[in-house]
C-alpha cells in the first residue's frame, strides 16, 4: 500500500507537469474523442502532444508490457493512475478498437511476432483497427458467416462481405472473422485474420442509422491477398477468440460504465418540462415510470458492482455478462424513453441550435441499438437460458 | 352502434389505400423529407385529396365539403399512417374544421370553410405554450384593445405552423393559468402584423412551428363563439385532433406489426426461419392482441364524436393514450426484430418509430390522458 | 320490430307474474346458484317453483328447439327476455355444464335420440353434468389425452384417469373424451363419450386448490362399461367437438361478461384505505398501476364488443376466442393484484368475519387460475401465433 | 466492502440451510398451519433457534446474544424463506432488538435483551393503524398521567402480536399525525390492563394481532430513548425489519424460480419438455436476471445497515421495492408454469405466493418505497 501511495504521489506530479491545459476538460461528445491512425488529423498542439507524452510513459495502455508498448502496470497501479487522471479531468489520450479489444486479443492468443509488430503501433495511435465479425445473413447468428479465406500457399485469399463494420472507412487495419473450412460444423471453420484495409480489394459503404449517423459501414472484400503470417491464433480456430472479444464487448456495452442512462436525473428533466405540484411531477403517471425507472437502474448498478465483486472473489459466472448485458440494454432504452416522454415537444425537435441539432431524440434513437448489438437481447437470454439455467434445448 | 365498419366504410378505406397507394407511397414522404422541401408536405397532393373528398370530409356540403363524419375522417388518416403520407389532414381537415363548423359564426364559415374543404387555405391551432400538453394551462393574454382584442405571447409545436395561412389562438381573456374559464379561441392571419413563426423541424419531419405574437390586433369578428368560453370549442377541436392521431397510430402501428410479421416469417437465423422461434412468436401474439385492443378504442372514440359529441371525452382520451402505447410498442418492436437493419435509414421502421413518437406527443400522450380519466373517475 | 315489442311485453307480464319475489334478489355468490341434478336439495320453495315455471316455459334455454325442452325463441327474442329478467332483477333459475357446454355440443353433434334422451333433463335441470377433458398428463397438451375407451362389441370399456374436472363429485353425468384409437395420430383418435357417473368403476376425489376451494376433482374410471350409444358424433372424431366446446369455453372465461374483475371500481377501493389527498391517491405509484389497469380493462371491453359486432357481421376470427381470454385473464389478475395493493393488510386475513372469511384473497388466488383454465396462456398465444399470424412451425 | 458474502458467512449460511432442512423444512409449516397452532410457531423450534444463536443474533455479546450483523440476520432469513420457517425471528430478532440495543437503557436492555436471545421473550412492534403502512401517521395518544403516561388507541398488523410478551408501541405525545415528530416508543406489557389483542388468521398463517388501547397506563420507565423524539428509533426497526423482509423474500422468491426450474425441465407436454420451448425460456431468463437484481440490492441494504446505518434508509427502500416486485413474479411464474398443479394445496408454490404476498406487504410495499425514494430525490 505504501507503494501504491508512492505510485500516486508520482503519477499526480506527472500529470502536473505533462497533461496541457486543453486536455483537463471534459469531453463534449463522441466528434471530441481522439481515435488516432494513419489519417488523424489533431484538432490542436495540445492533443498531440498528450497522445505522444502518454504512449512515451506507455500511459496509453498502463497494464500492457513494457515491451509492447504499455508500463506494465499492476490492476491496482492503473486503478490509481484512472483516479489521478479522474480527479484531474485528464481527456483520454487515445481511444480505439485496438485498445479495448484487438490489444486484449493479441495479448492471449497472438504470436510474439504479432504483438511485437502491432501493439506498440495501437498504444501509439499510429494505428486504427476496426472489427469485421457480423455479415448481412448472419447477425445474431454469427458463426453462420460466409466471407471466406482461400489457403494459396503464401497468402490467403479473402472473399466476402461484411456489416456493422464499426468506423470501417476511417479505419487502417481490420480483425476479421473468415471461414477457412466449409467441411466443418459452422464454430470450427472460423479463422481470425489481420489485414490492412488498403489492400487491394477492399472497399467500404457507409450506412445512415435511423439517427442520421452514418458510425457503421457495409465492407466488400473481393479476392484480397493476406499474408499467412496474419492469422491469429489456430486456423480454424478463431471462434474461441470471437467468443473471448463477444464477452468483452458486452462488459462494455452493457455494465462496466452502468450504461450511458440520461445524461441529468430523469426527475429534473421532467420537473423542468413537465412542472412540479407540491414537490411531486404533475404528472403522476409519468412520475411513476421514472420512480420505476430510476429503482431499476440503481438496482442494476448494484448488480454490475456484484458482478465485478464476484468475479474478484472467484466466484464469476461466464454468463453473467449476458445478464448485465440484456438488463442494461432495456434500463437505457426505457431511460430515453421517459427523458423523451419528459421533454415532449422539445425533444421532438431534429434540427436547429435550440435542440442542439436533435441530441436528446438522436440520442434516444441511438439507444435503439443497444438491445441489438454487441449479440441482440434474445441472444442474451438464450445464453442465460443455457449456460445458467441449463434449460433443455436451449 | 357496432363496433365494425359499415360497407360504404369499407368502400371508403379500400379506397383511401388505393389512392395513397398510388399518389403517396412512403417513397413520397422520403422525397419531401431528403428535399427538405419547407412545407413538409405537397401542396399538389393536397388538392388531388380535397378533389377525394378528404380535406372536406367534415365539412358540411353547404360549405363544399361532403358532410360526413369522423369515423370516416379516422379511415383516411389509418390509412394515410400506414403510408406515412404528409398532410395538413389532421390539422386543417379535422382539428380545425370541428372547431369552425360547430362553434364559428356564419359569416367566418362562409370565409374559411370552402377554402378548406378545396385544399387551398391551411388553418392551424396554436394551443400549447410549454412543452408539454397542458391546454388549461394557456397565458398568452387578449386584452380588449379599441373594437378589438390585441395578443401578446408565445405558442409552440403548432402543427402545420409553418403553412398555415389562418391560426385559431387559444388565448386568455380572464382568470389565470390553469383555469379553464376565462379562454377564448381567435382568428388570426397568420401573416398579421406582430405574429412571428419560427418553424421547427420535426423527428419526423412534420410541419410544425413556433410563434410570438406581439401586440397583434384582432377586431371583434375575429373571437369564435363566446368571449371567455372558449374551452369547449377547444376542447372539441382538440378531440377531433386527439381521435384522428389515435386513427393514425393505429395505422402506422399496423403497418409496423404487419411488416414484422413479415419479415420473421421470411428472415432465417441459426438455420431456421425466426418466426418459429416461440419467444418471437408470443411477443407477436401479444401485440397483434394488443393492436386489436387498441384499433377497438380508435373506433370507439371516433363513432362517439358522431353520435354523442359531448360525452365523447373520457372514449377519445382512452383511444389517444391506448393506441400511443401500442404503437410505440409495435414501433419497438419492429426495429428490435429487424435487428440491425431496423436501425437503418434504408428500412422504413425508423420512420415509423418517429412518425409514432411525435403522433402520440401531439395533443396529450398518454400520461396525460391516463392521468386525466383517474381525475375524471375521481382519484 | 313490432313482433319484438309484442313478445317483449308478453314476457314481461308472465315475469310479474310468475317469478316469485324470493328469486328477483341478485346472488350473493358463487353458493346461491341453482345448479339443479338428481341430489340437488332446494334451499327454498321458491327457487323449485321458479325453475319448473321457467322449465315448463323452456325458458331456462329459451333458443333451443322446443322438442328438446327450449322455447325456440330467436336470438333478439332470447335477448329481450334477458333484458326483461334483467330489469326486474330475476335470478337465473337454473346454471349448469349442460346448458352452457354439452347442450350446445348435443345440438351441432349429436343424434335425433341423444337430443331427445338429455337436453329435456338439462332445460329441467335433472340431470348436472361434469366435463372430462383434462389428464394429469395432458393439461394444455389435451390431445395426448391417454384415456382408453375399447371397443367390447357391445359397449365401450373406459379405463383411465381425468383431473380438473369441475364438481365431478356432484355431477350426475360426464362428458368425456377418450382415446378409442391409439395407432392413429394424436388429434384423430379421440372420440366423445357421454356416461353416468353412478356407473360401476367411477370414483372421486376432490382437489384442494390454494384458495382453500375444492371446486376440482381427480376422477378415476375402472373398467367402467359405457353403452355404445352413448357415442357422440364419429368414432375417432371427438377432437372437432372438443374443440368446438373448447372455443365456446374460452368465450365465457375470457370474454362474454369482460370477466369478474374487481366488485368496485379500483380507485374508489384505493382511495378508502389509502388514502386521498387533494382528489388524487395519496400513493401515487399505486394510483398509476390503478389507471392503467382501468384503461386496459376499459379497451378491453370495448375489444369483446367488437369481437362480438365482428362475429355478427360475419366478419370474425375463430382465434379471436384466444386474443379474448388471453387478455381477460391478465387483466383480471392485474385487477385482483391491484385490490390487494390498495386494501394492505385488511386483505390479508384469511380467516374471520370482518374479511367474510378471507373473500377478497381467496377472490386474488382464484384469479391466478384464469390465465391456466381453458388453455393456458401460452397455449393462446400459440393459437394466435399459428391461426392468425401463420407464424411458420406455430 | 464487497457485495460477496465472506467465508464465515458462507459457512453460516451452509448451517442455516442444513439446520432448517433438517428441523423446519416445508413439512413443519404445513403441520403448523393445519393443526391451526394459535402461536403459529413452535416454541420449541424457536428455542432451538435460539440455541443455534438466531434469535440473538444482532444482541450484544453482554446481554448474552452472539453480537453478529444484519448480514448474517439476511443470511438466516433468506434460507428461512426458503424453508417457509414460521418464526418470530423478524419480528422479535430484527425489529425489536434493533430498537432496544440502539435506543434503549441499560436497564430495559438488561431486562428485555438476554430472554430475546434465549428465545424466551417475544417482543412486537406496533406500529400501523390502517391497512397500508404510514409509520408517520400515527395517531394513537400517549398522554402525560402522574409519573407516566396513559395510552389510548388502536394498532393493527402487529407481527407476532398474538405470542407477544412484550410490546413496542409507537404513539403521539405531540404533533398530529402525518408529522414525524412528537412520536414516542413505548415498552408495554402485552398483558397489561387495557390492552386488548385479537389475533388475526393471516393468509400465510402468519400470527399478527389488531390491538385495542384503553387508559393503559405506563411509567416513565417505559419510555424508549426520548420523548417526542422516537421517529429515529422506529425508522431504525422498521428498516431492520424492512431489509430482514426482503432477505426473506429473496430466499423465498429464489426457491421458486429454482424449483420452478427444475420442473420445466422434466414437464413433458406436447412431446416436448416444456422448458425447451423459447417463450418460457426467455421468460425464465428474464426471471432469472430479476432475481440476480434483486439479490443484489437485498445483500447492500444488509451491508449498509451494519457500516452506515443512518444512510442506509433508501437502500433499504430500493431493496424492500425491489425483492417484493421480483418475489412477486417469481410466485406468479412458478404458480403458471406448473399449470392447474401450481393452484392446487398439494404444491407448495401457492403458499409460496401467500408468503411472499404478504411479507411485500410488511413494512411497506413496492409503492410505498418507490415512492419514497422519489419523493427524496425531489420529485
Amino acid at each position: 500500500m505504501a507503494d501504491l501511495e508512492t505510485f500516486r504521489a508520482e503519477a499526480g506530479a506527472w500529470l502536473n507537469a505533462n497533461c496541457p491545459p486543453e486536455m483537463r476538460v471534459p469531453f463534449d461528445g463522441e466528434d471530441a474523442i481522439t481515435w488516432g491512425g494513419r489519417n488523424w488529423v489533431f484538432r490542436s498542439e495540445a492533443e498531440k502532444v498528450w497522445l505522444e507524452r502518454m504512449a512515451a510513459k506507455g500511459w496509453t495502455v498502463p497494464e500492457w508490457p513494457r515491451e509492447y508498448g504499455g508500463a506494465s502496470l499492476s490492476r491496482d497501479e492503473a486503478k490509481v493512475l484512472r483516479e489521478e487522471m479522474g480527479k484531474r479531468k485528464c481527456r483520454s489520450p487515445v481511444e480505439s478498437f485496438g485498445i479495448w479489444m484487438l490489444g486484449p486479443a493479441l495479448l492471449k492468443y497472438g504470436s510474439h511476432e504479432q504483438k511485437l509488430e502491432h501493439l506498440p503501433k495501437i498504444a501509439r495511435g499510429e494505428i486504427r483497427w476496426c472489427q469485421g465479425y457480423s455479415e448481412p445473413g448472419a447477425g445474431s447468428d454469427l458463426a453462420s458467416l460466409q466471407t471466406k479465406a482461400e489457403d494459396k500457399g503464401d497468402h490467403y485469399l479473402v472473399n466476402g462481405q461484411k456489416i456493422w463494420t464499426s468506423y470501417a472507412d476511417k479505419a487502417d487495419w481490420i480483425f476479421c472473422l473468415v471461414r477457412t473450412n466449409k467441411d466443418a460444423p459452422k464454430h470450427e471453420g472460423i479463422s481470425f485474420l489481420l489485414f490492412d484495409m488498403a489492400s487491394a480489394g477492399v472497399t467500404t459503404a457507409p450506412i445512415t442509422l435511423i439517427s442520421g449517423a452514418s458510425p457503421f459501414c457495409q465492407t466488400f472484400f473481393s479476392d484480397v491477398k493476406v499474408p499467412k503470417g496474419n492469422l491469429v491464433g489456430q486456423l480454424d480456430k478463431g471462434w474461441d477468440i470471437a467468443k473471448y472479444l463477444l464477452t468483452h464487448e458486452r462488459d462494455m456495452i452493457g455494465g462496466g460504465s452502468g450504461g450511458m442512462f440520461a445524461s441529468r436525473p430523469l426527475g429534473q428533466i421532467a420537473a423542468q418540462y413537465a412542472g412540479q405540484d407540491g414537490g411531486v411531477l404533475e404528472d403522476g403517471m409519468l412520475r411513476a415510470k421514472i420512480a420505476q425507472l430510476e429503482l431499476d437502474a440503481w438496482a442494476f448498478s448494484l448488480a454490475v458492482d456484484r458482478g465485478r465483486d464476484l468475479a474478484k472473489a472467484g466466484q464469476g459466472l461466464g454468463a453473467y455478462s449476458s445478464v448485465l448485458k440484456y438488463y442494461g440494454a432495456e434500463v437505457n432504452k426505457r431511460a430515453l424513453e421517459l427523458v423523451m416522454d419528459s421533454m415532449g415537444s422539445d425533444a421532438l425537435e431534429w434540427e436547429g441550435k435550440r435542440s442542439k441539432e436533435g441530441k436528446t431524440a438522436r440520442d434516444w434513437l441511438r439507444t435503439k441499438a443497444n438491445s441489438i448489438e454487441g449479440g441482440t437481447n434474445e441472444v442474451q437470454l438464450n445464453i442465460i437460458a443455457k449456460r445458467i439455467l441449463a434449460l433443455p434445448g436451449a | 352502434m357496432p363496433l365494425v365498419l359499415t360497407d360504404e366504410q369499407e368502400m371508403m378505406r379500400d379506397s383511401a389505400r388505393g389512392f395513397l397507394a398510388e399518389h403517396a407511397p412512403i417513397a413520397h414522404f422520403r422525397k419531401i423529407r431528403d428535399s427538405r422541401d419547407p412545407l413538409c408536405f405537397s401542396r399538389d397532393l393536397w388538392k388531388t385529396m380535397a378533389e377525394m373528398g378528404f380535406a372536406g370530409v367534415l365539412v358540411p356540403e353547404a360549405f363544399g365539403g361532403v358532410g360526413l363524419g369522423y369515423v370516416e375522417a379516422g379511415i383516411i388518416l389509418e390509412e394515410a399512417g400506414r403510408t406515412l403520407t404528409p398532410s395538413p389532414m389532421l390539422s386543417t381537415a379535422l382539428v380545425a374544421v370541428t372547431v369552425l363548423a360547430r362553434f364559428a359564426s356564419e359569416a367566418q364559415k362562409t370565409a374559411l370553410l370552402p377554402g378548406i374543404a378545396k385544399g387551398e387555405r391551411i388553418v392551424a391551432l396554436a394551443v400549447d405554450e410549454g412543452a408539454k400538453h397542458k391546454p388549461e394551462g394557456i397565458a398568452l393574454s387578449a386584452k380588449r384593445a379599441g373594437n378589438g382584442f390585441r395578443l401578446d405571447g408565445r405558442k409552440g409545436f403548432v402543427l402545420d405552423g409553418a403553412a398555415a395561412d389562418t391560426l385559431i389562438v387559444a388565448a386568455r381573456t380572464a382568470g389565470a393559468p390553469g383555469e379553464i374559464s376565462g379562454i377564448t379561441l381567435f382568428l388570426v392571419d397568420a401573416k398579421a402584423k406582430g405574429v412571428t413563426a419560427e418553424q421547427t423541424i420535426m423527428v419526423d419531419n412534420r410541419n410544425a412551428a413556433r410563434f410570438t405574437f406581439e401586440g397583434v390586433e384582432v377586431d371583434g369578428g375575429a373571437v369564435i363563439g363566446e368571449v371567455d368560453g372558449g374551452w369547449a370549442a377547444l376542447e372539441a377541436g382538440l378531440n377531433a385532433g386527439r381521435a384522428g392521431a389515435a386513427a393514425e397510430l393505429v395505422g402506422a402501428g399496423g403497418e409496423v406489426f404487419e411488416r414484422t410479421v413479415a419479415y420473421v416469417r421470411e428472415r432465417k437465423q441459426f438455420g431456421k426461419l425466426i418466426g418459429e422461434f416461440q419467444g418471437l412468436q408470443h411477443r407477436l401474439a401479444h401485440l397483434y392482441t394488443e393492436m386489436e385492443i387498441a384499433r377497438a378504442t380508435s373506433l370507439k372514440a371516433l363513432q362517439m364524436l358522431d353520435e354523442k359529441p359531448d360525452a365523447a371525452g373520457p372514449y377519445v382520451a382512452l383511444a389517444k393514450a391506448k393506441t400511443g402505447e401500442i404503437a410505440r410498442l409495435a414501433s419497438q418492436e419492429g426495429v428490435q426484430m429487424h435487428g440491425g437493419m431496423g436501425m437503418t435509414d434504408d428500412l422504413d421502421f425508423g420512420i415509423f418509430m418517429k412518425k409514432i413518437r411525435v403522433t402520440q406527443e401531439i395533443f396529450g400522450d398518454a400520461n396525460f390522458h391516463t392521468d386525466r380519466i383517474a381525475r375524471l373517475r375521481g382519484y
